[in-house]
């Protein structure tokens, strides 16, 4: 981006790399690259002061389409780099997304303990309940029964629910958008990148190359019937009785963030020789 | 102590016990005394399968000069007890000039220890130290050895005091009433010939470990973000820094895995802070898909791996050079990166620090490879000099128009942006990329970005760091890490048996240094390849990458025995 | 189609398109068509960088006889349009004899393509396939190939209800009138010589790939479990046998990742029930710490790595042999175990069934090294003979006392209890341990179990299966995997020059196999080791671990530009 | 063990192997061995259809101490063993062992998707909240100001609550015990062996060494106030207030079990060559 630009007031388009993403015509990942860059645009962040970091996937094609830092990764891992980035370079906004084979599969064990340890990073998963890049494998969030040629009639296994496993680890913010708005999401992204501490967004994205039924989605969402709580007892009852199709932002947690390293400066000396005199 | 048993210049003592017997407290004294004397030496130990408190050996060599090497033998073996002593009796090499002094009333000498042929003293250890309020026989056993090493009293009850204080006055006092009868049971030891004993060199010691030494070494090289997973024998570098790191600003995360702690290690760097890592082999294994992430995407992170018995869980508390073969070739896909080892406990420091500026230097990973024998040997050295390696990670320090991080220069290096530096955005990228950082599967891209991961290492200057080289001589041995030592002692000795042995040890495992190598071995027509592996890992390594102008053959074997410098003099001397 | 464009027999064809346009529809329904007819050849495609539906080209060679190589150039480009065709125009070779047949609607040649100097014809494919309804370009596209390399009409027709009946009988119709106008098209060629070609050897063919002859040939070894976590290229090799397991009993699970896939793997293995999982270099890297647990434990298990192109997560879709060392050498410790190649697609079929074999035999995994060209290619060959190797996995049929899972045993490999049996219940053991399986730190225990694990591998009787060996002369052409194919023809060709080549492709990476290799090379002058690595890691690999008694030189180049005849040929001429 | 033992009535003496365990004298893990040995003597389970597979860790030494079929594998790794082993082989009985460590921290994907996915297997962890075997760091379950050499002052993250997170995913039983009362943890085994699908059983085992303060769970522990549940939803409630010493039952649930593999007969043949005629 042009040295300018920071002082004049940025708009989504100018969060936006100009690179042609590699996605099918109608994947649900376009507008949620929209809304991010909406919400960085509303925020006023200076792109040089974001990074978005992925691992591997569709969805996590989405870092080079920003104008900000990224970080494509591999395939799992991208909550560790971004608590890597974040504890060590505090001052920086750290946006961690990804689909839901990268983050609940593979890297599930990443997700419970970035909930857990709650840094101050936001979670985007662009959860299609499928694995795309790698031509439509069931995900840890897709229905038991949806039929694939590597679990033909289903793999039998009941759907991971992303937004309770995060909330039974402990992150700070939770909410659930639909791609089919980016508006809501862009609202959704703003204010989970806000908030203290680990955030987590789960965005409805439709796969329409091989989930083409989710685009009934756009007819099963609905605002959330009630407030976000901050609650976690509460949170969770309503959480896992949750149909899956309920937008808004669902838990807003008072929880203290981890303590990040405050202090960077490298040019400090200190002589360690005394601690191994005999 | 005879002078066959011991040269004035070097003497190697045992202390074995059960567990609860102290035999560590006993040999962690005697070589902290023997430290503060201005001897020179190293500590290690042995343990039983109990996860605390089993069976212990602790193994002492101390000399009046700097070595690393082990000797090819015990002078004193000193039992407390002998029980469980077969576990490692294979790890304290006897012969019929070493003594062994065990208890009068602990039970024959097993035939393990026995068949050496060596002396046996039997003193009444445990009965002495009844004769002591709380006294215990350990410190009986640290008198009969520190009147052998003619160790001061002042020096060594200033150090009981330091070590013990913290217990009470009635408890150092009664140790050191202890010390004193064993000091006198020493006098009916056969031949003790104190008196023999050179001085050592002049200087204060301080006694480190190489686990110790390598995170203090990393920290010199700049490293300011860590991230953990323990393991043994590796935990302690990451211990020792989690203390360290926060006096000059840095921090340690504890990760929940080592998927978690390299990457997270990768993203403190890519934000522009020299980051690391330590493991051992499992978790060496399980990191190898993100160095390959590294390497793709050009950010620098140091790897110490201190290497164990393998395969699988193996040996976790043994000492092995077999994670040679993962480090240099276990990632997927060419990706070339920097393996480095440091050659003593002392060594880790320097070659800690120069990993770090060699990773930095040059946007890669580099996997440094201790291991357990040099990272939880204590040993008594020389303090360090202060050295600076001067250039360090070449940043973008103004924003472009159109900033190619993968630019192909000369060198291969391309200045990296740091998040925060306006117009200096990009993504980094584990996918094969042009210049930009675009994913690209076009050959003209990939070809041109191998080449320049590549020529990055091969061409930079890594100065007469990469190895040692001492001596001269149509004999080579060739070594690395902590084989180094006794490679070192055998080319002296050979010396002085008039065979000119020339010592190549190599710290810079990876990238190779054809020209260095070729220059090193002008001239011999032998080299003996010496390393604690049981296929021969380095030898094998040695023949793919190197031109070998000369015979060579492959002095090897597995752990948890390591290899002493007479089993290499044998094999030079039995190569016709 | 004159002489020197293609052979009589042979023929090497290219369809590109950009996204939508068919290219793949008109390649694969040729290469059917053509196998129907008793051609011989390969199918492969490239891709551009989009998810889906983006350009893509489908290379086709057909030849008279059987071959797994590509040819030199491509006689014939045929694009139906021009978009993005630089992304791949350096995979599709061609020469001032080549045709390129493109659209007189769609625009000029682009330079990339143009500058090969070859004849351009400009038919007006988009127009014809306006005068049917619903008529495609690409079935214009067909017309003109079909009428190229005489295609029976009927093969053709019979071909299409086939695999577009589904569609209804009005599309089926409309593609045989599009079709039939390219034929006539094809009338325009400047010289179409379509009668010189040989008819083909007889018989039927098949038409496989060889991910799916992987999975195919690991049944027919005894597999019953398989682990699944998706990756580009190995998919394949798990979908084929989610569908075919259960016909035999079997099953499959998919796993969380490959962390997990490999242990499940080595869970049902241990259970007695011959278990795989497949994967390509990220996921292999994942698996190496669990592939050492095997070898450890010593519980037979197939990994079937597809390889792409590195580092990290480098070019999915795209081929290169560089998984080799992370194959062989990427374990922690020392860890004997198997690494098979299969030499083409057919091939597939007879390595994964043998690799079963011996891993079942020998109690220790076997990574299986296929890679993306011949994993994803579509090959017509002959029908498979059926194999049978006899022996499997040494099994304790009867309890008894003091049982010993990891007995010393002569041949290195000890009877395994399966749970189940009363009398053989053991712990299976990572950690290093006695022959009973508890735990040991002791060298003798680490050392003679060390020496049982690579005894069983190296003792084991491998047949000639171990490598095809081909010719005589002092020249050898030393490669492996899918570069077998251009070896092999690079050798028939130097045969006709009068230059006798020998070709050595090995079939068994690890363990090596010395005396055969030895024999292999006797009288061998000079050897040329190809391979399509950037650090010539085969080149390395042979060179550590044979003693070569000749001048060796590597030809390499990483991919995907994928290795072809003519190129060896002058490496082996240029050499002097 | 004899080939005539199967014919009379085992006790749990008959299930250890003898062999001497490396525990530290003390240790909390001796009193679980005892309870495992005395479960399966009440089920009457024959030693060789039972397979106990472990991680590593001082806990998961526990296989090669009783007289089954046993797997000690990697660190992290044993439910995806145990998984592997039981669907390929469902007429054994798989039990798998370990830490805190093992299973929720390096483990803790395994352990989510194995209660998601549901295979009739028997999770137990002997959670003493600290890595004894890599010599006291702090674990998944660790109290976040216990002071340790790697994270001086404590690692500030809030504890992992194991029993929330198998809830959230789907295990189907769900049980607490103390080590120090094996009579109750060996009739929880028992149970937890019997419940079909995926049943996990946290043993609060003491590290006397490391973590000497664990003394007081003695006074601590308390039999659970009410019967377990088969309702997830007040499981949740109830488990998410739970302060971690409600000892017993405490979900009893009714998911359908993974189907597992039912026929092994390798002896069939098949001939596939016909999907590959052109
Ligand atoms: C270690 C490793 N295993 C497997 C893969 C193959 N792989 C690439 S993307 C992907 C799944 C992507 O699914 P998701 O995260 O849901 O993203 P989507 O494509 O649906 O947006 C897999 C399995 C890989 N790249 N690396
Ligand atoms: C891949 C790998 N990483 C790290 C280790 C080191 N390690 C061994 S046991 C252990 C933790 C054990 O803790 P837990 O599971 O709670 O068992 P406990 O000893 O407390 O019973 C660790 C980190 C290892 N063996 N392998
Ligand atoms: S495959 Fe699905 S998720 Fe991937 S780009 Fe296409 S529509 Fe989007
Ligand atoms: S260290 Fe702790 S957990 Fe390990 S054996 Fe000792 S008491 Fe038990
Ligand atoms: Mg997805
Ligand atoms: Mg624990």
């Amino acid at each position: 981006m042009n040295q300018a630009a920071s002082d004049i007031a940025l708009v989504a388009s100018d969060y936006k790399s100009g690179l042609k993403p590699v996605w099918c015509p109608g994947c649900g990942d376009y507008s949620v690259l929209q809304a991010l860059t909406k919400a960085m645009a509303s925020l006023a962040l200076k792109p040089e002061d974001v990074a978005v970091i992925s691992g591997i996937g569709c969805s996590s094609r989405i870092p080079a389409y920003t104008s900000t830092y990224g970080f494509h990764g591999v395939h799992g891992r991208s909550l560790a780099l971004s608590t890597g980035l974040k504890v060590a370079r505090p001052e920086l906004t750290v946006i961690c997304t990804g689909g839901d084979g990268d983050g609940f599969s593979i890297g599930g064990n990443h997700f419970m303990h970035a909930c857990r340890r709650n840094v101050d990073i936001t979670y985007i998963v662009m959860d299609n309940q499928v694995y795309g890049m790698t031509k439509g494998q069931a995900s840890p969030t897709t229905d038991p029964f949806w039929d694939s040629a590597l679990t033909p009639g289903g793999t039998g296994v009941s759907p991971f629910h992303p937004l309770v496993i995060a909330l039974a680890s402990g992150a700070n913010f939770l909410g659930r958008a639909f791609s089919g708005d980016p508006k809501g999401t862009a609202a959704m992204i703003e204010e989970a990148i806000q908030h203290p501490g680990f955030s987590f967004v789960q965005i409805l994205s439709p796969c329409v190359t091989y989930r083409p039924d989710q685009k009934d989605w756009r007819n099963k969402v609905r605002p959330a019937p009630v407030e976000a709580t901050s609650d976690p007892a509460r949170a969770a009852r309503r959480l896992m009785t949750d149909d899956g199709f309920n937008i808004g932002p669902l838990y807003r947690g008072e929880r203290e963030p981890f303590k990040l390293n405050q202090n960077n400066s490298s040019t400090e000396t200190y002589d360690f020789t005394g601690q191994f005199e005999v | 102590m005879t002078q066959e048993l011991a040269s004035s210049r070097s003497v190697s003592i045992a202390v074995a016990g059960s567990g609860g017997a102290g035999a560590m407290t006993t040999g962690n004294l005697l070589f902290d005394v023997a430290a503060k004397q201005g001897w020179f030496g190293t500590l290690t130990r042995t343990l039983g399968p109990q996860i605390r408190g089993g069976e212990a050996a602790a193994m002492v060599r101390l000399t009046t000069a700097p070595t690393s090497s082990p000797d090819d033998f015990f002078h004193v073996l000193l039992a407390i007890d002998w029980k469980n002593v077969e576990r490692f009796a294979a790890e304290i090499p006897l012969t019929s000039d070493s003594i062994i002094i065990s208890d009068v009333d602990g039970g024959d000498v097993p035939e393990v220890i026995s068949r050496s042929g060596a002396k046996i003293v039997q003193l009444p250890i445990a009965k002495t130290a009844k004769q002591i309020k709380q006294g215990r026989p350990n410190m009986i056993a640290l008198g009969i050895l520190a009147e052998m090493v003619s160790l001061p009293e002042r020096t060594l009850s200033d150090m009981l005091e330091k070590k013990l204080g913290r217990k009470g006055q009635e408890a150092v006092q009664s140790s050191l009433d202890t010390i004193k009868l064993g000091r006198e049971l020493a006098a009916d030891l056969p031949v003790v010939a104190k008196a023999d004993f050179e001085q050592p060199a002049p200087g204060e010691r301080m006694v480190i470990s190489g686990n110790e030494a390598a995170g203090w070494g990393a920290i010199k090289g700049g490293i300011r973000f860590v991230a953990a997973y323990p393991i043994t024998p590796a935990t302690e570098v990451l211990e020792w820094m989690s203390s360290a790191l926060p006096k000059l600003g840095g921090s340690l995360v504890q990760a929940e895995d080592e998927l978690s702690s390299i990457n997270m290690a990768i993203g403190g760097s890519y934000g522009g802070i020299p980051s690391l890592t330590a493991t051992s082999g499992p978790g060496l294994a399980l990191m190898t898909e993100s160095i390959g992430l590294a390497v793709a995407s050009e950010v620098p992170v140091v790897i110490v791996n201190v290497m164990r018995g393998g395969p699988s869980t193996g040996l976790p508390t043994k000492s092995e050079q077999s994670d040679l073969n993962i480090a240099i070739y276990g990632l997927h896909g060419d990706a070339p990166h920097i393996v480095t080892a440091p050659m003593a406990v002392e060594d880790c420091l320097f070659t800690a620090q120069w990993s770090v500026h060699l990773a930095e230097s040059l946007q890669a990973p580099a996997i440094m490879l201790s291991d357990q024998f040099m990272g939880q040997a204590r040993a008594a050295v020389e303090k360090p000099e202060e050295i600076d390696f001067g250039t360090k990670r070449e940043v973008l320090t103004e924003g472009v128009e159109g900033y190619e991080r993968y630019a192909v220069t000369d060198s291969g290096v391309s200045p990296m942006a740091i998040p925060g530096l306006p117009g200096g955005q990009y993504t980094a990228d584990g996918l094969e990329h042009s210049p930009t950082g675009t994913p690209s599967t076009q050959d003209a891209h990939h070809a041109e970005q191998m080449d320049k991961r590549l020529r990055k290492l091969t061409e930079f200057d890594y100065a007469d760091h990469w190895a040692a080289i001492e001596g001269d001589g149509d004999i080579a041995i060739v070594t690395w890490g902590s084989t180094t030592g006794a490679a070192r002692e055998a080319a002296e000795r050979l010396r002085e048996f008039g065979i000119n042995a020339k010592l190549i040890a190599i710290r810079l495992l990876s990238p190779v240094q054809p020209e260095k190598m070729a220059a090193a071995l002008a001239g011999v027509e032998k080299m003996l390849v010496v390393e604690q592996t049981h296929s021969a890992q380095f030898f094998r390594y040695v023949r793919a990458q190197y031109d070998l102008p000369c015979q060579a053959k492959a002095f090897n074997r597995a752990g948890p025995i390591i290899i002493r410098p007479g089993e290499i003099v044998n094999e030079i001397k039995n190569w016709s």
